[in-house]
Parts: C-alpha cells; structure tokens; sequence
C-alpha cells in the first residue's frame, strides 16, 4: 500500500489503529540457497532481544538450491512457540508460489513483497505492502556478487519499521552473526538502514501487528536443540564421536566438530581430549563407538531414521553385551527415506525394539533445547551406570529450529562412570565375573581393556555366555543372563529423568505427550482450558516409563496420548504396560512432516470432548 | 625349523623378559577342527608375543564371526577380546584403539568376514591407517557356515553341494596396497616360521598392518588343486625373501652378508631384515607389489613374504592429534569443562 | 549287560517284560563332525518306514567339529513329536558328556554306550548295554578312513536288534540315503549286521522298549522345514533369490540351490528359468530381491535374526514402495549372535515393526512342515497381491530338524500376479497413477520396467511421494499415502492363512501359540485334558491377524499365550489389538535354546490352573 | 565441438531413427544447483541415448540417494527408474537387469554413494559383471547432505565447517579396475563430448561399464585448488585419446589414417576408435592403466578416456545361465512344475 493511498484508508479503518502486540507468526518465503539465513536470523534476534519470546522454523526442501523454503517467526507474548497452521505476516520473496502462499494468512493479514510481483485478486482481506527491492538495491548498489543476497536485507529493513523492530537490535544482530567483522556489517547495514527508510517515508501502517519491547527473555538464549545437544555432549565428556552424515542427525555431529576444538583441547599441547570420525557408514559409526565403550570411552553417535536401520544389529549386539554408548536419533519422517527435512516422532517402537531377538532398548526423549542439552550429558551417566546403550530420540523440529531457553544448568552432580573395576579393585576380590549380578540390580560389574591385572581380561560376544563370560550354549546360563537383563531393565527405571506434571484443579481428563509437541499441547491446553475443558499433562522423557507415569494413568477416566507418527507408537508402549488401563488411552496422532500445531490438538480433543476450537 | 639370527628362539618354559612363560600366551583348547590352518596361525601368535615379551594385558584380540574369528579364544587368555559382529571387527577395532592407543590391537579375520560383508570396513580401516595387525584367515570358503564359497575362492573351484565358483577371487593383497597399506604381507600356514616373523615385523609397525594369511580348511577346502589348499601351499609357494625381524638393542649381533640383505628401519628403532632368495624384490614399491600379485596370479604360484612396506604415513591417532595420555585414561577434570567455561561460552547464544 | 549276568536278573524282573511299544525319546550324544548323520537317518528312516510316527532333533554346536551334539529320535503312537525333557534311551558315544548324559535318562531308561567307558555310579535305575564298538569295528575291519565314520554303524545294529527295529529297514534307509551306491550301502551293512548279531548274541534285553510294526505312516513323509520350504518356493514360481550364508536360514537356500536345477531347468535349452545369488552380505541380498520384485519377478531370499537386522533399512524401503517380496526369516536364539544353532521365536516384534518410521510388515508363520511347503508358494501370490514384503517366519526347530507330513498338497489356485497393469490395459485407461488407491482397497496398480507404452513409466522413491509418483514433500500427499498404506494392511487381513483352531466341549480357557511350539501344545492340551483342565487352541499363522483370533480371544474367560521368546512378543501384539480383553491374555514363554516341551506347558498351565504333570 | 566421424548428431528436433526427438529422452526439469556437474551429465545420458536410438521404455535408470542419485529424474521421463537407498544402488540392479536382462540399465551414483556406503556393493557388482553402466558423478563432496568430505576428496583438501580431510582419496577407477571390471573410463562433465562418446560405448558394452565422471559441485567444493573443481579439470585435463564409438553399420564411412588409430570391436559388432593424442596408450592393459592412474595422480593431472577395456569375461546373465526370455516373462507353466512332478518329486523323502 503505497502512502498516497493508504493515508485516506488508514483514516477509515479503524480497526487497524487496535494494535496486536507481538503476537504473530511471521513466514518469510523463499528460494532454498538464496542466502535469507543471515536475514531471517537477523530478523528473529532483534526481536528476541526486544524481549519478546520467540521461536524460528525452517521448513526447508530436501534440496540445495531453488526450492521453496520457509522461515517462520513466531513472536508470542504468552510464551507460546509451537507452529501455528496460520500466519499474520507474510514476506512473500518467491515468485513461484508467492499465490499459494497468500492463502494461509489470515484475515487482516500483512504481505510484503517484491513490487514486480502481481498480487492475484484472491485475497482482499489483506493489507500488501509492495517493496521495490530492485530499487533500493540498484541505489545502494551492493558488490556485484553479493546482490542477490543483498536482496534479503531489503525485507530486513522494511519489516523492521513497519512492525518496530529496533534498527539498533538488527545491527547487533548482525554483529553477533558477522562476528564483529565490521564491512559485513556495514555493508549489510547500509540496506537495511536504507530499506528502513524507504518504508518510512513510502509506507503507511494499514496493520494491527507490531513489536514492543518487554522483558520476558531476558538473561534467556536462543539456539537449536542440535547445537544444545552437542554442547551437553561436550560437559557430559565425550571422548569418542563416530557419525555419518544424515539429515536432520547431522548438525549434532557438526556442533560437535566445529565446538569441541573450542572446549576440549589439552591447553598445554593443543593436542584434543577426543576424537571424532566420519565413518563410511552407520554401520561402522555404530561400530566404532561400540569399541570405545568397550575400551572405556564415552561414545556416542548421532543419525536419524534411515542410519538407525542400518544400526539395528550393533544395537543388539551392545544391548546383549552390555556396552554403554550414546545414540542419537533426531527424528525425520518415515517410513523408508521418507522426508529427509521433515519432523515425526516415528521411531519410538523401532527403537525400542532395535535388534533381532527380545531386546529392550532404553530412550530419553528431551521435550526441549535444556533437556537437549541436559540429556546430552546425562545420557553418558546412565550408559555406564547401567551398561546399555542409550538412545536419545529428538527430532528435526527440536534439532534444527530455533528454540528460547533459559542458559543451561551445570551438570549437579560428578561424572556417574558406573561400575568398573579397577586393577586395585581386583586384587581384593575373589574372582572376576563380567556377568554376574553381584548387587542383585542386575547391572554386573566391568574391567576395561588394558587393566593391568591377570584376573582383569574377558572375552566379550555376543553369542552365548555364562557369568564369567565364557561361550556356553547351556540353556541354563541362556536362561539366567536373559533373567538378569531383564531385572536390569527393571532397575533402568530409577535412572530414567521423571516424566513432567501440569496439574490443574478438578480434571478428569488427561493427557499424555513427549519431545517437540510439548509446545504445541502446552497451548493447546490453555485454549482448552479457556473453553472449560480441564486436562493435567505428563510429558513423558524416558522409555522404560517411570511410576509416575502409571500413576497418571490411574487418576483419569480417559488419557489422551498425543504424538507425531501414524500408529500411535507411544501409546502402544503405554497400553502394553497398563492392560488394565488400556481402553482409558485414546491416539491422538497426527503425522504429515510439519510440526504439531496447537490448533490440531485443541480440535482434536474437542472433537471428542465437545466444543471447537477458533485458532 | 632353522635357527636364524634374530630369530628370538626361547624355550616355552624360561619366562621371557618380563618374566612370563609360554603358557602365559596361551588361550582356552581349540574347538576348530584338527588340522585347520588357523590353529597354525594361532600358534604362532603366541609364541611370537611370548619371544617379543609384550605384556598380555596390553594387546586386544579383536574378531568378527567365522571359525578364524573365533580363534582369538584359542590365545591369549590373559588379553581383553572382543569377538564382534560378522564383518565388522575393523569399525570396532577402530574405536577402542583411538580411545586406548596404548594398547596393540590384534584383529584376527576370515576372507568370509573380510572381502564380503566387511570389505568396506576393511578398505577403510586400511586407509585411516588404524593402529593395528589385521590378519585375514585366507581359507578361500565360509567355513563356519559349512563351506559355502567366499569372495577369495578360485574361479572354477567346484565344491561339494556348492557348485562351481564363476568369480575372479578378491586379492586381499592388491586390495589392501590399492587403500594405501603401509605393511602388506602374504604368507602361508603352513609356514610357521614366515608367519611369525612376519607378526613380530607387523606388531612393531605403526599403522595398519595386513598379514593375508593362507589357512587351509580341513573340512570344506583342502581339495587338490585348491589354491587354499596344505598341498598348493607347500608345492607352489615361492618366498620372496627370508624376513627376519630384529629388535633394536639386538642390531648388532646381526651379522649377514652386505648384499644379500635389505635392512629397513621401524619408527620404534627396531629392524627388518630381508635376505634375498630366488629373485630381487624390492618390498619398498607398490607398483611392484601389485605387478608382482598380477603375474604371480596368473602364474598360479604363492607369493609369500612380505610384499610392501612403508611407514610415511602417520597412524590414525597421529592424524588425529590425540593427547598423550590414551582418552580412556582421562580425568573428570579434561573431560568436563568447568561450570565458568559453559556460562562463558553460552554466551554467543544470546 | 552281558548274557549271563543279564539272564538270571531277567528272570527276576517281572518289570522288563510289560513292553512299552513305540513310545521312547532316543537321544544319540556323538561328537560334531563325527560322522553320526548316515546312522541317525538310518535308525529314524527304519522307524519312520515300520509305520511308527517320529521326529527327529539335532541339538547341535556352533561349531564345525569336535564339540558335543545330539540326535533325538522321539517315536510316539499317539503321533506326539515335541522335544521330550527326559529320555528313555540313550546312545552314549561322547565320552566327554557321558556322566551328564546319564542324568536325563528317564528311570528305568537304557543306555547303550562303548564298551571302553566307565560307567558312573549315579544311576543304578538304569539298564545299560556297553557295546564292545572297538572289537566289533576291528574285526570287520573297514577301509581306514573311515573307521572313524562305521563306529556309528555298530551302535545301529546293536540298537535295532535289540528295540527290534527291523534290519531290513535300515537297509532300505542306507539304500535311500546313498542313493543306490552299492558299495557305500554294503560297506555300512556289513557293519550293521556284525553288531546286530553279536548283540543277538551276546547281550539280554532287559528293558521294556520296543518299536513295533503300526501304519500310521503309510504315505507319509519325512523331512526339514527348510527344504519344505525350498520346494514350496519352487512351486510357487520363485524365479530370483539372493541369500547370504547364515545358520539357520542357509538351509533353506541351499535346498533351492540344489533342488532349484532338478526342477527348474528349462528342458529344452538346459538353461535356468530362475537365478540364485549368493550375495556380498545381506543388505546386498535384499536389495536385489527388491531389485527384481520391482522388476516383476518372485524374488526371495533366506536369513536369521543378524541378517534381518542388516536389512532393516531396505525392509522399509520394500514397505513403503509397495514392493512385493518374500524374506524368510528362520529363526535362532538372540538377542545379537546369540545362539545361532538354537531356536527361537524371538523375531516377531522386531519384524513387525521393522524399518524406521511407522512400517506395518506382514508375517506368515508355518507350524508344520506342510505349511513350510504352502507359505512358500503362497508367500508370493499374497505378496504380489498386496504389493508388500511378506516374512515367513520359521525357526530352527522347524526349519532343520526332521518333521513327518502327508504329501504336500499342489497348490489349489493359479499363481495370483496381483495388480499389474499392461501396456493393453494401459491403452484402455486414461492415467496411470502407481499410488493411486483406484478400487479402495488400499491397493494401487503397478506396472513392470520395461512395459512397452509411454505411460507406463514410473520413477519409484523412498522419498516422499504422490500417487503419480511424483517426488513431493506436501503434507497431504504424505499423509494420504501413509493413510492408504493404513488402508491396505487392512485389506491385508483377508489374504492371511486363518488360524487353525481345535475346540473341545466345555472349555473356558483359550490357548494361543504359533509356529513350532505346536507339537508341544497340542501334547501338553492332551495331557491337560486327563488332568480335567479343558483349553481350546488357536494357532496363528499370520500378523495382521484375521477376525478369527478377536473372536477367539472373547470367547474365554483367560487365554494362554505359549511362545517361546522372553518377551512375550505375540502376546503383546495381541494385547495391543484388544485392549478391552488385554488382561485376559496370559503370557507363558520360555525361552532357552531349546524347543518347546509338552511337559513345560503342561506344568505352566497347572502351575496356574491347580495340578501338576507326571512327564 | 568438432562433428567427428561416428559421432552421430542429430538435430534436437530431427527425430531418431525411432521417431523420437530428443524431448522425448529429457526428464523433468532440473532442481540441482545451477551449473553443478551432474547437470551436464544428465545431458549428454540424454543426448547419448537420443542419439543412438535407444527407446526410452528399454532403459531403466537406477540410483542411490544423493545430489547425483537424484538426477534420473532429470531424464528419460518416459523410462523406469529406482531412487532407491544410499549406496544400495547396485545391488538393486543386479536383482532388475537378472530378472529382465532385456533392458539396459544406466546406474547413476555420488563419490558418496559409492566409495563410502556403498563400496562394497560397488566393487561386488564389478566382480560379478553385472551388465550396466556405472557412472559415477564424482565431486569428491556430500553434496546433498551439505558439503562434507566424501572418501574421494583429496588429500589436504580444506572446506568450510569441515576442516582439512587428512585421508587420501579413493581412486574410483583402480578399485573398479583391481575388482576386473572390463571397460573403465573417466571423465570429466566439463567435456560433454568426450562423456558422450564414452556413454555410447559403455551402453554397448556387455557387462559392467564404469564411468568415474569428475562433476564439481558448485556449491561446496568448486574451489581453486580442488581436483573436482571446473578449473582444475578444464586447465590439468590430459585425455588420452579422442575417443568415437562406431555403430556395426557404419564402420565403412570412418575414415582416419591408420596408425594413428586403435580400433576396438565390441561383442555386438560396433566398434571403439581411438584417436592417437599426445601419447601412446594401450587402453587393453590393465597394468598399464593402474600404473597410469599412478602416475598421474603424483603428477596432479586429470587424465580422461577409456583407461581399459576388455570384454571377455561374462556378464553375470551368461555366467548364470539364464533362458533367454527375461524371467519376468515366463509364464506359470515355466516357473511352476506340474503336479505330476511334485508327487514324483515328494517320492524321495518317504
Ligand atoms: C550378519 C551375519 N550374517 C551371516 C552370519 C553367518 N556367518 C557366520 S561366520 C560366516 C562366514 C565365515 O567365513 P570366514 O570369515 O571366511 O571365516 P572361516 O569360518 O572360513 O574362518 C557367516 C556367513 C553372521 N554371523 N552374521
Ligand atoms: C543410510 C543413509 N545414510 C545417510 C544418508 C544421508 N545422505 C544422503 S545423500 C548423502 C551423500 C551423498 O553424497 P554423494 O553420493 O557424493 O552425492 P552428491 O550429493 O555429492 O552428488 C548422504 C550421506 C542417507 N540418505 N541414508
Ligand atoms: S570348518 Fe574349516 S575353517 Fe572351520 S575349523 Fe574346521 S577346518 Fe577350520
Ligand atoms: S550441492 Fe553440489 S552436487 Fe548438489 S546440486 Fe548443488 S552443486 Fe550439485
Ligand atoms: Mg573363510
Ligand atoms: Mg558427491
């Protein structure tokens, strides 16, 4: 709307004058590989230091280059973050689905655009602002190679003063990005202040949304939950990284890679405290990390779906011969190759049966970045502790989006290194049994390769072993390490992190979810609420369940279990430990490759309690 | 068996220079069967170790699945084992050696094992230059599945109940020289001596070293005009060379005629020692060592001894600038950066 | 015993002469690699051919040679053929298990063992014959090589003659096992007849077992699982296989590699109408079948536990491309290597749910050798009809041990090539669209690389998908695909084997098994019967399961679940699929190696039920 | 481009001697980067086939998943094609072209793909013969997973948020070459012509024809100094020869001096020539060509062309002795006996 015009309407339209208060979603559409990163993350920062919680989405192609790709900013001054199915603001930067997308603002929404586009007559519920992008940057004239690039910043500029976003926010925001490298910066600020400008001097507010300062993010951080994930990773003491490359598990590796040489170099001899390897394939990643948790090693992985199947065997293998490692799964969507950069939580059941022949496997489901971060430490004190494998399930939504967290806590207690024995401790005992169930939790006791000792040394396999780790095909020596590792299990509840309750006064309903929907349900049950339906939440973040989790299930008339893949993977793990229960748990699943919205959750339970829900 | 120079002779019962006897180095009773080449093999791992007096507990046995690979049982009692995954034992070995470079991994495989369901894996090992001895069991068949073919077997081989082999044999060799081994030798288990200088040799190499080692199968394989079979082994192999490996405190009493002996220095400042045979052959150049395998192939004879050496390239520890203390041996205080180091650091997220 | 010591006792022994006719467990303890196989065969053929129902086991170790191994003949007139607990007899040729041996004979048992071992004094309850195997074989002097080999035979005459299993038939049995060799048979027979006769001789008989004459096997048949199979396959038009060596699924490919060339060649060129590969490893093994099950042929391949798990990831692709395949999985002990000569049921919950993200696989489970025969012709019409990898899962009990069964059945309906369209049908349609669900079934068309006709092309992806085929990563496109995936396993439940079920008047409880714990339940039914405990059996033969088994499971007041596997595998998919009824479901598993026994589930049942079982 | 004898152009729209145009071999439209190697390859595969003749339904396009493996897409519409899983390509194929050995398979693979996941697969589809065409886009990065180090990146490489690859690179056309695959090539995508003519030679070879084509990804490894950017192949490429593939019926129309020329028949009756450049090559021997592959690989030079070729042994659908009719064609009364026969059948196990 140019400002000619829109000075009469503005007049008389009143409603725009009742302000939205940083309460939007944002998409800024785009062509993969045009360079909006620096943009959008520009964009996000400065309203993220403003004060207002925000979350950023990248809904990306699984493709390099000239895709479309959308970044979504979603500003809420309740502190909701999850998707939203609708968006108020749209800077609409792709010509080739710049339609399509029109459709998904809603009513009394805003688009920004490039003026040489032709807005289709589909929506005149919507306030266009028209941005001569070529212009300003034909004025400014930018290096030649960075135009195309430059491009972004215009929007950068524009949006900022429509909506107030602080200039000032945006340079920081650069500052940070470009590292102090000052012609970065400067060259990047020069369109953005000019864009700026621009707009206030051709623009004239039509809409309601803009951004204010507050205070709510304050002493907060933003990142994604990859980057948590590696750094917990980093404090929990890693020593050995094996991977191979695999979206979205990929970008936990390359944290780890780009931030160990920064924390974990000997300081004397800049020598490193770990190792990392690309393995050839997941085959060898899991591999290798099963032989440095053998050795001793603290040794993780990280893939997604496809590279898990590739691990199933060595997940049997470390399972039955009791080796601790660290596997993350940040999951895509499935079945086969399915959506290499689309979110599911479709690997609950696979995983937890991973390997041929009654195996158990134990995961930790973090439900956000500090859990990220927390379980990235921890999952290495539970490994040794209880001598498994561990599996950590993230996703792509919590992996690779931008999350608001507040900094992450210290790890409160001393590396757990479980229950190894050393030369000393061998010489006052008896006799050394790699599998016998000395404590009677199940968990046996460990010598590690190279213990100087006589009575230290085993023979690991995963065939058939007796006690002292001796082949044996004895049905009875079969039998009794089955039996142990299956009390083991039992004892691998204690360790597990609790699930998390929210109560409310007088619900008989409640509600069952885990990992990235937590937003998502967290807002849906205050919509809900809103409309008189009372639900308690418990986010579960680890298989096998807690008592807690038994427990809720008893206090309700009916469970609703939410999650993101098509069987309903997590309520059957549910029903199959509470058969007495079983009818109480009702799916609520929903799995299409985009994250969970609260939209989707509040109708779903309305459609079944009553009501509906106005999004 | 003749008493070379070098050649550390010592009686199983005198303790060797850490004090251990031969039955120090010896694992639980074979359960492969009578006559198999791998016992052979196994043999000679333990008295190789007991004369070079490596303490027990520093070596793993690492394996994977097949009747070779379960020999790391029949030794060694005294070392840690890891008998792993079918095909998998490189990627295992791998990570417990970078974690722990103090210890000398021994991989003991099978041609099953190693050129088919884990021939990546030994194609990689191979090229990182992972700190180990890789023995490959060469019987030419699946022996602990009852004797299919494996990828090493002859082309034309007719098994019982098999058939005939239609394939060109995977040339462990070549293979191994190709991924850029530094220590590539081919041998034979029926030469005990050969075997187990070519391990003393392989022990003190710092990189990867590949002993490919032709092991007959009593049972499936050890048929007349099998190239895996005692009698192919004794009538067509051609040793390249006498090898002898050499401590570095024992240099000096080596004495042999200049002329007849190539001399190459370890990084650890031991030796090997190649006195000439039938031919001249330079195991400094690859080149060589494949055209070597080409012709000796298509000559149907045995090449044995040890076909290529070269130590330029760093091992994977190196390569990787691990510190010096083994990662495994770490304390809480390396591993765990400091609560000011995390808040510090979180810093750049805001 | 010798003649004279034994005459007198005879005579004081009333005992010895109430007969026990065609109803002992015979176990032969030789050492592996010993050669025993041609004398086993031969004992249980001669059995076997008197009309006397059998089955014989092989308990062997993973090893070539040298360790212990034990044939059981079990003989039964009721036509009872599990594995026995206890034995009646015993053919003690391993001097190193000897003494241990002794205790599993039952009281009253009898033991025949060489002359040169030293009887403990454990078990005077206990008739035994010691056999003068040295003197016997120097006398008869066979060619060297094989003395070694004819020690086996001496035991075969000494033990038919004296359980009266008829010489005749032994040599009919060498006859058919040398395939007419007459120098092979004579060398054998000569020993045979020695021993019989000095048997005759020399020794009393002072037990009560006898094999008697009967007919309850005319017509009948006498072999493995695995080879049943093999030709199930062959006569379901198999025309690729690709395998990888693994015990115990190599069996069943190498039956076909054998068999394949007698009934399969082309007649008039000789040359393959089929191809059998053996494959680098089994992810290559699997991915060629899925190679040319896309291509359009009956494509298989054979493995166990650690091979399935290697195929993981290709599993999902064959799911989720819609790919029909059939992979056998013969099942061993796991969990990882684990016991890879043993047998087990331990694959179920790995199976169905294998391949990463939301997959829903399909199993067949034979409990007979008969059925081993008929899911291996109609593993491909169901394949091909749904469009799915199909599992069979066998075990090593069945796949390798020695089963009777009437002739197999030819198959009763023509090969069913499921949904493919031709470049005629293509003419007569408007658009090809491989995903599309066109008769609401949930089943789509295909057509076959190749098909001469420019609309046949598809370009097929694991990747997200439309129904033309076309890469998409929309969330509809998705989440309708994976509906119809849904839809189909539905449509899935018509095309599965029924359960068999045997219902008898009165009963309240339900017993449900599957597979080759069958003999031993239908045992253990019997025995309970004359204890008064009254149980209706259903037995599975398929996931998804068919109406059938709901109703089944509704009718009882408490069901059982026998199975062996640790963790209850079937019986939680079943409680999964009526969580209303789950507590009803009862799970009973053992799981150690060895197969199912009559008297387990007998005494688990009563144990539950009030009572116990004599064995 | 010089319009060389045999090297049959044909105008885009002129159609084939099957009636086609060219449009009818293109696939839909590219979404790879602008200018990535793979793009230029994907054009010559539709020009090669266009220009031979080929029909389209007669072809099935196989691949892994990669950057490279998504490129069937981008041809032949109107042919099968498999995207199947990383590194599994081959195997896949196998199991197709054994079903239906009617059709001609033309597998499309990363540096990725198939020197790291899938090098086994790789090596054993060589081994057995399988008949297809093996390309190889090799840039020596993960394109699509965003630019980490593959196994064929040099030595010392350096890439942004990678750091330095301290592993020497796999030389696609050695392994191929050791493993005995008889006709391997390599290339370069910036030199369309010589892809072509290679591409028509390898479709007319009868089993396994690898083609290890450097195709630089713009986007992560494009970069001075990098053996798989546009720079370095176009300024250090050395072909070996000018290389035309002949169709059988117009080998009379060649006209080149003799001497200057190396003509190789094919099993099919078409013809290899070989146009002499700067040096003598013999392209029929394999030392030869591993000792090239060597050499200029420590001169730092691109040599390109047909490095061997050899067309004895089998492809795998003669070694295992198919009917002629592809398998997928039989009807029931070949692929199920008779009830007479199984009751005969079933005799032997009474
Ligand atoms: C994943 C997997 N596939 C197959 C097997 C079965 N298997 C065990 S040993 C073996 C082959 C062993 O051959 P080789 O390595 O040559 O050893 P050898 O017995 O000949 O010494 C096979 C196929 C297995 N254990 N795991
Ligand atoms: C089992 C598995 N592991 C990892 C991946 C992720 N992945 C996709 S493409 C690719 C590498 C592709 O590299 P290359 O083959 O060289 O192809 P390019 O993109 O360079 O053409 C990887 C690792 C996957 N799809 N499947
Ligand atoms: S089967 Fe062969 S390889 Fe195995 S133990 Fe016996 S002789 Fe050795
Ligand atoms: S990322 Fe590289 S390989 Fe992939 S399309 Fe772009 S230029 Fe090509
Ligand atoms: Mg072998
Ligand atoms: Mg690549």
């Amino acid at each position: 709307m140019n400002k000619k015009a829109a000075e009469k309407e503005v007049q008389a339209t009143d409603a725009a004058q009742e302000k939205i208060v940083n309460d939007f979603s944002m998409v800024i559409a785009t062509v993969n590989g045009s360079g909006s990163q620096t943009a959008n993350l520009a964009l996000i920062r400065a309203v993220f230091r403003m004060g207002v919680p925000v979350s950023g989405k990248n809904l990306f192609p699984s493709n390099i280059k000239g895709m479309p790709t959308y970044f979504t900013v979603r500003a809420n001054k309740d502190g909701f973050t999850a998707r939203r199915e609708k968006m108020e603001i749209l800077i609409g930067m792709n010509p080739e689905t710049f339609d399509e997308d029109l459709n998904d603002l809603v009513e009394g929404g805003v688009c920004f655009y490039p003026d040489q586009f032709k807005v289709p007559g589909t929506r005149d519920d919507v306030i266009f602002y028209p941005v001569p992008v070529k212009q300003i940057i034909k004025e400014q004239n930018p290096p030649r190679k960075l135009v195309n690039y430059m491009r972004n910043m215009v929007y950068v500029g524009v949006v900022s003063e429509m909506l107030g976003i602080e200039i000032r926010e945006i340079r920081k925001a650069l500052e940070t990005h470009f590292k102090g490298r000052e012609k970065s910066i400067e060259l990047n600020m020069q369109i953005v202040d000019a864009s700026a400008l621009w707009a206030s001097e051709n623009l004239v507010k039509a809409d309601k949304y803009v951004v204010e300062r507050d205070h709510q993010t304050e002493g907060m951080i933003m990142l994604d939950g990859n980057t948590a994930g590696a750094l917990g990773t980093i404090f929990g003491g890693v020593s050995f990284v094996a991977w191979y490359p695999i979206t979205p598990g990929s970008s936990l590796a390359e944290a780890l890679q780009s931030n160990l040489p920064r924390l974990r170099k000997d300081e004397k001899t800049g020598k490193q405290t770990y190792a990392i390897i690309q393995a050839e394939d997941e085959l060898a990643a899991i591999g290798m990390i099963v032989g440095a948790g053998w050795a001793g090693a603290r040794a993780m992985t990280t893939t997604s779906g496809p590279g898990l199947a590739l691990m199933a065997e060595f997940a049997g293998l470390a399972y039955y011969t009791e080796i601790p490692i660290v596997i993350w799964d940040v999951q895509r969507m499935g079945p086969s190759t399915g959506l290499p950069t689309r979110t599911s939580q479709g690997d609950i059941l696979f995983t937890r049966f991973l390997g041929h022949g009654d195996t158990q496997q134990i995961m930790l489901i973090p439900g956000n970045i500090e859990e990220c971060f927390e379980f990235g430490w921890r999952s290495f004190d539970i490994a040794e502790r209880l001598q498994a494998p561990i599996y950590v399930l993230s996703d792509l939504d919590l992996g690779m989006n931008l999350w608001m967290s507040k900094p992450f806590d210290y790890p409160d207690q001393p590396m757990d290194r479980g229950k190894v024995l050393t030369a000393e401790d061998l010489d006052k005992i008896d006799e050394f049994a790699r599998y016998r169930d000395v404590d009677g939790d199940g968990i046996p006791y460990r010598t590690l390769p190279g213990t100087d000792h006589p009575k230290a040394a085993y023979f690991l396999r995963g065939s058939g072993h007796n006690e002292q780790a001796l082949y044996s095909e004895r049905p009875e020596d079969y039998e009794a390490n089955l039996e142990r590792l299956g009390l083991k299990y039992e004892t691998a509840r204690e360790y597990m992190p609790k699930p998390v309750i929210k109560e409310t006064d007088g619900a008989t309903i409640g509600m069952i979810a885990y990992g990235s929907v937590d937003p998502a349900v967290n807002e849906a049950l205050s919509r809900l609420a809103a409309q008189g339906v009372k639900i308690d939440y418990l986010r579960i973040r680890a298989v096998p369940f807690t008592d807690e989790v038994y427990e809720f299930i008893h206090k309700y008339d009916r469970i609703y279990v939410v999650e993101m893949n098509t069987q309903g993977q997590m309520h059957m793990l549910l029903r199959l430990d509470v058969p007495d229960q079983a009818t109480k748990l009702i799916p609520l699943t929903h799995n299409n490759g985009l994250p969970m919205s609260a939209h989707w959750v509040t109708e779903a339970v309305l459609e079944l309690e009553g009501g509906n829900d106005g999004q | 068996m003749d008493n070379k120079a070098g050649d550390k002779q010592v009686k199983p019962k005198v303790p060797n220079e850490i004090g251990l006897i031969k039955a120090d180095y010896r694992g639980r009773p074979s359960t492969l069967c009578q006559g198999c080449g791998h016992n052979s093999i196994s043999s000679q791992i333990v008295a190789a170790l007991y004369e070079l007096s490596i303490p027990p507990e520093r070596i793993i046995k690492m394996s994977g699945i097949g009747c070779s690979s379960k020999s790391p049982t029949y030794i060694l009692s005294r070392s840690f084992g890891f008998n792993s995954l079918h095909g998998r034992m490189p990627t295992v070995t791998t990570g417990a050696v970078m974690v722990n470079h103090s210890l000398k991994a021994i991989g003991i495989s099978g041609d099953g094992d190693t050129a088919s369901i884990g021939f990546s894996h030994f194609k990689n090992v191979v090229r990182r230059n992972v700190p180990m001895v890789y023995i490959v069991e060469n019987n030419g068949v699946y022996g602990l599945t009852k004797g299919q073919f494996s990828a090493t077997a002859d082309k034309g081989l007719e098994l019982k109940g098999v058939g005939v082999n239609p394939f060109m044999p995977i040339d462990i060799c070549m293979e191994a020289l190709i991924s850029g081994a530094g220590f590539v030798a081919r041998s034979f288990a029926g030469d005990p001596h050969q075997v187990k200088e070519l391990l003393k040799a392989a022990i003190h190499f710092q990189g990867t070293a590949v002993l490919d080692i032709i092991s007959p199968c009593v049972t499936f394989d050890n048929r007349e005009g099998s190239s895996k079979s005692y009698r192919w082994g004794r009538s067509r192999k051609e040793p390249l060379h006498d090898i002898t490996w050499v401590p570095r405190r024992e240099e000096i009493q080596v004495e042999l005629q200049p002329g007849e002996v190539l001399d190459v220095a370890m990084h650890d400042g031991s030796h090997i020692k190649f006195k000439k045979l039938a031919h001249d052959y330079d195991p400094t150049d690859r080149m060589s060592a494949l055209k070597l395998l080409e012709e000796s192939c298509n000559r149907g004879v045995l090449v044995t001894g040890l076909l290529y050496i070269n130590e330029e390239t760093p091992p994977l520890d190196e390569t990787e600038n691990l510190v010096d203390l083994p990662l495994v041996q770490l304390s809480e205080d390396a591993l765990r950066p400091s609560k000011e180091t995390l808040d510090a650091f979180i810093e750049r997220y805001r």
